[in-house]
């Protein structure tokens, strides 16, 4: 053929994104190899001194706890809140979502802090108040446990597990469910046989996922510090000296530790979506579902959320806000109120309007890059019939195994190799494009099983029609996906403002990110301000999501169908 | 009053009219401060940007791009580690006595101006919970049974890098074992947990951090009557391919004079040991101070490292 | 016994709504195969949708045997599964993880009916076998043709011998011969288990075969009840008429109509027509005469009386297996046209142009008031 | 002129092969309407899939008008969207995220056979209108019922007026009325568009109204290929003669055969079948007497040559509209039983039990040869 056919800019934009992919990957490896950050040396001394240590199997033993732990809380509250949002009449849908956005943007810290603050054996304020303090544990609660970080790790990545699962759930045919209750299958076993495995792409995608995020999650390792090692930790220690030289080296042979961790699941995952053809459940023969009826159970259901929301969204809010309001960080007491004052606020808001605009820049064009990477690498994935393309997914996935920061170092020295021909090194552009590139596996996860789902038939009917692959692509197949893209797009959009390892190491001081101005203001003691100006962008990005949510229609469908 | 050489920067540094010092995350008011006195001390106009970040990773960059010839846009980085930028060259050798007139004891090798000095190993202790005679006078007193799972601390080894260059070694390490094995303390990965915790009187005793800045808010925290006090410095660097050189040479001999020094002292509690009436020096009098020397750190830091982290991870 | 009572049914859509059931009453007694027949779009499956617990009425009652299963008054309102019924859906519904046996075997395993366990493989192969897909059992469903899967489906629902058996069109996609087994096949198992069956189809011979009782519904309402040869042979209305099969109608006007019979005047001349139960056509009202292609006697009998026959012209022929059908049209009027078609047995061959005396039978004749078309039901 | 030649498709499914067609050999004429007939699961579907480049056939070659389509020894292989062709899926395929008329217009206004932008909405407008489903076009079309979505399915491919039309049962989901006014209307759009036609059916009443040719399937081959009347008629085989309708078969064996004609012999006397063209019946060959229900003539005229006749015993009666269907048993056999359904006018009644001579006209009779019972293609 020789005009030029469109389909290349979907595969130029797979590519594109793969190869980002494939630098932050490269990274990884490479530095693993290194013993002095520059790069120009090859030595496997960093995994004889990581696989040498007694301790590992430990660490290793732990690290998979955690991963495994996090991600069954995460399952326990966003397959249910996925499920209520998407398929049934509850009545607090816009509620929900609006929390689930919120908590989103919430810095991850605060709610360690606030658990940390109740919890704690020795001066905990629940322990204080059942007069059970005690300095060497046998307290009423004691928070450093590796199983309250499972738990906390879990409810807080329940609104991206969430928004993962929900064009998932809105592509399943609702006469599935249907089919199944009127055979006299009681809710929760249609839920649990029908639902569910249809959905596996899309669970399993998350559970895999969050499993990579939950064990190089470091806020709550770090302020929690259950008794024992995890891999974060050697990984942190590793790029955080305060005194000489990051020690790529280590960093980078546990990060590849982490992928052979997650390359388990992953691969298990590959496998598993050979029978992709039993996940086409958006048919050319369908008909609007009618929403579930809650009926006696809505109670129930609103008691299972507010207990979410209080624990992963009041908590930290209402520990935000006092933060806010006293002048050096401390837990609430009586004796503290006459410290309190607005000056936090007052503070903050005068530094806000220059970061604001710039992190909206960033999160807009973070947005365009990571959506345009993702949708073509679905598509090669999901569509082409190429033997490689699981593969290339499979590497899409391993990314968020590597650390932040060392995702960030690759993406400068790509930078700084790539200066002569384009300078982006220094630019937000740069920062945009590493921030895609972590998210790209969020996103090719919520997409790629939005598209497994969608029968190929509707693909063919537009061939049949004569439309050529790329109107097939503009035309059917990307409005179907409109969901999943909606849902990926608000993520990226959160974490790119929210997301600090980055711009800090990335970013050039001439154009300041609101998550690093939080970050500034706490490194110097100015907690209130810190607070106050992420209070500002917790009701900044709430409202974006909402009227993002309000202008594309997705609002889940409410209570259109009974009178 | 300035030396002549340092006058001639002035026009100079107009010229150039601007500024990128990459070293302390300082808030927007800060940084205006920073510049207003920067400023008025040579009578310029230059655009001066403050920025901060992870030290380490940082450097490391700028000696790759140094190596590939790519600006960083960074003239001066405000730091007490170099040693990556050091072995690649990215560091101008600057001699700042001698053309600058700058005091002897600032020299920082053949390229940095000492600006402040640090204090990662003192003890700070939570008002609320102990008082003054109780709190431990040596750190020896750290040993005592009473601190059993009272400490925090930090997960890293430079606290007792410096040490060990003021009490030896073996009794640093000993100590360190000690403290592990025997009070229980609760070892977190970064210096502002560290902070929160003591001040919330969970953990009434903390190692590793100071409070200067906080106790100028009113918190209930104090670094107690301890013997000894180890520091170890931080100081200007000129990069090599810095973009305004000479802007970057005034603001380091700013950063060094009362001027500069009451600007630090303000927006971070940040100061020499010997400048007058600040924050530590005020607690230094009458205490042995011990600078750890720039060298020492450059030769010892792989080998201590290593050996601290050992005996940490031990009690993890 | 289902009784129905009231039963109305809305879609919204945006700010129109859509009135899919418009106060249907309805009793099906015990173990009777109960077929609704209706054009496309007039709410059958809205109507088996309700009954399921799929929908939420907007009004009215429903209870099977006396248990209230919706009740739009006092808001009862029973959930599917623990309705005693089952259902056949019209897009199939295959769950498409699920292999052939196990599509069947899940709600016998998992649901509220479910028999005994190690009674369960029996009843799924039995099913399986009536079916003819015994030999698919293990395959997936996704890998399955149309009409395969349009058996999976009915043998779900059949393997669960509910109460009542919900079925919408069932056995559209199936091969005639197919078909017509199963009908029978279906028929005589619904009557041994004494299920309650509420049948839809848009088959008319499937549903005259198959129902005890028919209910024709058009536009969300129910336009008569009636058992299969009241239905074919006395339909309340030209909309009924010409539903369960194609049927000559020639306007006309009643000259006079008592008990069950009208003289009808048509431009051909005066006929007789036979009126439906509870249909009264007062004198001089505008009606049409039906009569069914089969019914008319091509060519009339020698002996037939005049006044029942009509001489015509022959215009069209067409082909349909059994039967031939002539296109018809009737010869020397003065006034307007009378066309008709009729099917005769294959051997009956008229030339195309010819002329030929047939005859309507009174008693296969009837009289309908004409209905106003609206075939679909607009919002 | 589309022509197929060895034409074999296999799913593969983990280590198993289905061989869905098995060298299909296929000659369509340019206008005609081509009907697929065969049981469900034969592979009709797959054979259009073939057709529309939707399947990638393992064997075979494929044109339409001297262009290859695709040949497996060269492997040329057009893809679908530049294949001059339409098709109407058997499950709809709808877009879920358009309107009816979006639908209808997306392929019209963004597909390589675009009529001028102008004509779009006349086009989708007009096709509509010939569906009955004008009044929905700016429904979504998730909010349609089964029927008003099939007809969706087909506007969408009858707008394109592709030189090509494949429909995979289109009709199968509409009622009965809609169907035979449909029937007729686009066949008559067919010839008038001149659109050659492949057209998948499983009701043979459809099949043969509007075929001009038919081909009946089964597992996976072609059993025999003619006009309507030769396949109802002059059956090659039970498979075909039973598929296109119910045929009475009453076996016997071949008493003599010459030119067509066979003296079958049966438990019940001796009687005369025509064979199909090609057939040939050696003698004593084991063979089948088949008459279509509504061919047999009850009760049998006094004049009837008594060679032909049959008395039998009448075992039920089943209502089917304008038909009645009995069910008859040959009295006074000396060995076996011969069971024989008849359909008759509604008007002939017959008291159950009572016995009644019947004729078997041998014009009406046919002699096929036992077909192997595999009505489904295994593995
Ligand atoms: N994807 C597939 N994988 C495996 N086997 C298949 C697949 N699709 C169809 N088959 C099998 O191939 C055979 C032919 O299927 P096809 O869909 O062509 O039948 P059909 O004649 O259209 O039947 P129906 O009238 O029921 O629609 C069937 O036995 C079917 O089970
Ligand atoms: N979800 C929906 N939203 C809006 N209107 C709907 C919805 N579902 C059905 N309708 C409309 O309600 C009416 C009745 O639909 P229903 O499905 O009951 O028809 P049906 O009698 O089963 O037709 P068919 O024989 O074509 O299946 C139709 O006009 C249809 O368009
Ligand atoms: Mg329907
Ligand atoms: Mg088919």
């Amino acid at each position: 053929m020789s005009r030029l056919n469109p389909l290349w800019l979907v595969y130029s934009g797979a590519l594109i994104g793969l190869s980002f992919v494939l630098v932050s990957l490269a990274g990884n490896v490479v530095g693993s190899f290194t013993s002095d950050a520059q790069f120009n040396d090859f030595t496997t001394d960093a995994y004889v001194r990581l696989l040498t240590d007694p301790g590992l199997p430990a660490t290793l033993m732990r690290t998979l706890g955690l991963g495994f732990g996090s991600i069954a809380v995460t399952l326990t509250f966003a397959l249910p809140f996925a499920w209520l949002l998407a398929r049934t009449d509850f009545r607090w849908k816009t509620g929900l979502f609006t929390l689930l956005a919120a908590k989103l943007a919430i810095p991850g810290f605060i709610t360690a802090m606030a658990y940390v603050w109740l919890f704690n054996p020795s001066a905990g304020l629940v322990n204080a108040m059942l007069g059970q303090t005690n300095y060497t544990g046998e307290a009423a609660f004691d928070v450093y446990q590796i199983k309250w970080l499972c738990m906390l790790q879990g409810l807080v990545l329940v609104p991206g597990a969430a928004f993962m699962l929900i064009p998932a759930l809105r592509n399943l045919d609702g006469s599935l469910e249907e089919a199944a209750r009127t055979a006299g299958v009681p809710a929760w076993k249609t839920f649990r046989h029908i639902v569910l495995p249809l959905l596996a792409p899309g669970v399993m995608a998350v559970a895999v996922f969050y499993f990579v995020v939950a064990v190089e999650m470091f806020d709550f390792v770090a302020i929690i510090a259950p008794p024992g090692d995890v891999l974060v930790l050697t990984i942190y220690e590793a790029l955080n000296a305060v005194d000489g030289l990051p020690d790529y080296g280590l960093a980078g042979s546990a990060g590849v530790l982490l992928f052979v961790l997650s390359a388990g699941a992953i691969l298990f995952y590959v496998r598993f979506l050979r029978q992709a053809k039993k996940y086409a459940v958006l048919s050319g023969k369908r008909r609007d579902p009618g929403l579930v009826r809650l009926g006696k159970w809505h109670g129930a259901a609103s008691a299972f959320v507010w207990l979410w929301v209080f624990l992963t969204v009041g908590l930290p809010v209402i520990t935000l806000v006092w933060v806010a309001l006293v002048p050096f960080i401390q837990p609430p007491s009586v004796g503290a109120l006459d410290n309190v004052s607005l000056f936090g606020f007052l503070d903050g808001l005068s530094y806000l309007r220059e970061p604001l605009i710039n992190t909206g820049f960033v999160m807009a064009g973070t947005i365009i890059m990571a959506m345009t990477f993702a949708i073509c690498l679905t598509w090669v994935v999901t569509r082409s019939r190429s033997k490689i393309a699981p593969w290339a997914d499979a590497l899409v996935f391993l990314a968020p195994a590597v650390p932040a920061i060392v995702t960030a170092t690759a993406f400068q020295v790509m930078g700084i190799a790539v200066y002569q021909w384009l300078p982006l090194y220094g630019t937000l552009w740069l920062i945009m494009a590493a921030m895609g590139t972590r998210m790209l596996a969020y996103c090719t996860r919520t997409m790629n099983s939005a598209a497994l789902q969608i029968h190929p038939e509707l693909e063919e009917a537009a061939w049949v029609s004569g439309l050529s692959r790329w109107r097939t692509f503009r035309g059917v197949f990307l409005p179907l996906m409109a969901p999943a893209i909606f849902y990926a797009a608000l993520m990226v959009g959160m974490l790119a403002a929210r997301d600090l390892t980055l711009p800090l190491i990335m970013n050039s001081a001439g154009t300041p990110l609101v998550s690093v101005l939080i970050f500034d203001l706490q490194t110097n003691g100015e907690t209130a301000s810190a607070a106050a100006v992420a209070l500002y962008m917790i009701v900044v990005l709430v409202a974006l999501a909402l009227t993002a949510r309000k202008l594309t229609g997705m609002a889940e469908p409410g209570l259109e169908r009974t009178p | 009053s300035l030396p002549p050489a340092v006058q001639a920067l002035i026009p100079q540094a107009e010229a150039e009219g601007e500024l990128q010092v990459f070293g302390a995350t300082l808030n927007p008011r800060q940084v205006r401060a920073f510049s207003q006195s920067f400023n008025d001390y040579y009578d310029m106009d230059i655009d001066l940007t403050m920025s901060g970040g992870l030290h380490s990773a940082k450097a490391s960059e700028v000696a790759l791009a140094h190596r590939a010839g790519v600006p960083t846009g960074i003239d001066v980085f405000w730091t007490g580690l170099i040693a990556a930028m050091a072995k690649t060259g990215a560091l101008m050798e600057i001699d700042w006595i001698n053309t600058y007139g700058a005091d002897p004891s600032l020299a920082m090798g053949p390229w940095g101006l000492r600006t402040h000095d640090g204090h990662q190993s003192m003890v700070t202790v939570n008002t609320g919970r102990i008082t003054a005679a109780e709190a431990p006078k040596t750190y020896f007193d750290l040993l005592d049974p009473k601190w059993r799972g009272r400490i925090v601390m930090p997960r890293s080894p430079y606290p007792w890098m410096a040490m060990s260059y003021a009490l030896g070694e073996q009794e640093t390490v000993d100590l360190l074992q000690t403290i592990i094995a025997k009070q229980e303390p609760k070892l977190l990965a970064r210096y502002a947990d560290i902070r929160a915790r003591v001040l919330s009187g969970e953990f009434p005793v903390a190692i590793g951090t100071d409070i200067f800045s906080l106790q100028k808010r009113g918190a209930p925290v104090v670094h107690p009557d301890i013997d000894l006090l180890v520091l170890s410095s931080s100081g200007a660097f000129v990069l090599e391919d810095a973009a305004h050189p000479a802007a970057a040479k005034l603001w380091a001999l700013w950063a060094v004079s009362p001027e500069g020094q009451a600007t630090l002292e303000e927006a971070r509690s940040y100061s020499l040991a010997e400048t007058p009436g600040t924050a530590l020096n005020t607690y230094a009098e009458g205490r042995r101070v011990v600078h750890v020397p720039f060298d020492w750190r450059l030769e010892n830091h792989d080998r201590l490292s290593e050996k601290f982290l050992t005996i940490l991870e031990s009690g993890s | 016994m289902i009784s129905i009572r009231g039963l109305t049914a809305q879609y919204r859509m945006g700010k129109n709504t859509v009135t899919a059931l418009d106060g249907i009453d309805l009793e099906i007694g015990h173990g009777q195969v109960f077929v609704l027949l209706g054009p496309s779009g007039c709410g059958k499956t809205t109507l088996l949708r309700c009954l399921a617990g799929l929908e939420t009425p907007t009004a009215g009652h429903i209870e099977i045997d006396g248990e209230v299963l919706s009740d739009a008054n006092s808001g009862t309102f029973v959930p599917p599964e623990e309705r005693p019924l089952a259902m056949v859906f019209q897009s199939y519904a295959m769950w498409p993880h699920m292999s052939v046996f196990d599509n069947v075997a899940f709600p016998l395993k998992a649901g509220r009916r479910r028999p005994p366990v190690n009674e369960v493989p029996k009843r799924v192969n039995d099913v399986l076998d009536l079916l003819g897909i015994d030999h698919l059992a293990d395959r997936s469903v996704t890998t399955l043709s149309g009409g395969q899967q349009q058996r999976v489906g009915l043998a779900r629902a059949l393997a669960l011998q509910p109460r009542v058996l919900l079925m919408d069109e069932p056995l559209s996609n199936l091969d005639f011969r197919l078909q017509v087994e199963l009908r029978s096949q279906l028929r005589a198992l619904m009557h041994e288990l004494k299920l309650t069956t509420v049948h839809v189809t848009h088959n008319q011979a499937e549903a005259l075969e198959m129902g005890d009782r028919i209910a024709v519904m058009d536009a969300g309402h129910i336009v008569q009840i009636g058992g299969p040869e009241t239905i074919y042979h006395r339909p309340v209305d030209e909309h009924v008429a010409r539903f369960v099969g194609d049927m000559n109608m020639i306007p006309g006007s009643v000259v006079r109509w008592s008990d069950g019979t009208a003289q009808v005047k048509t431009e051909a001349g005066t006929f007789l027509g036979m009126t439906a139960e509870g249909v009264v056509l007062p004198d001089g009202a505008h009606c049409l005469l039906g009569i069914r292609p089969g019914d008319v006697v091509v060519p009339a009998p020698a002996d037939a009386d005049p006044n029942t026959c009509l001489v015509v012209t022959v215009t069209d022929r067409r082909f349909q297996g059994d039967r031939m059908v002539y296109g018809l049209k009737a010869s020397g009027l003065k006034t307007g046209t009378i066309t008709l078609d009729v099917s005769t047995h294959h051997s009956v061959r008229l030339g195309m142009g010819s002329e030929v005396r047939i005859q309507l039978p009174p008693d296969s004749t009837i009289a309908v008031k004409p209905a106003p078309d609206n075939r679909t039901h607009q919002t």
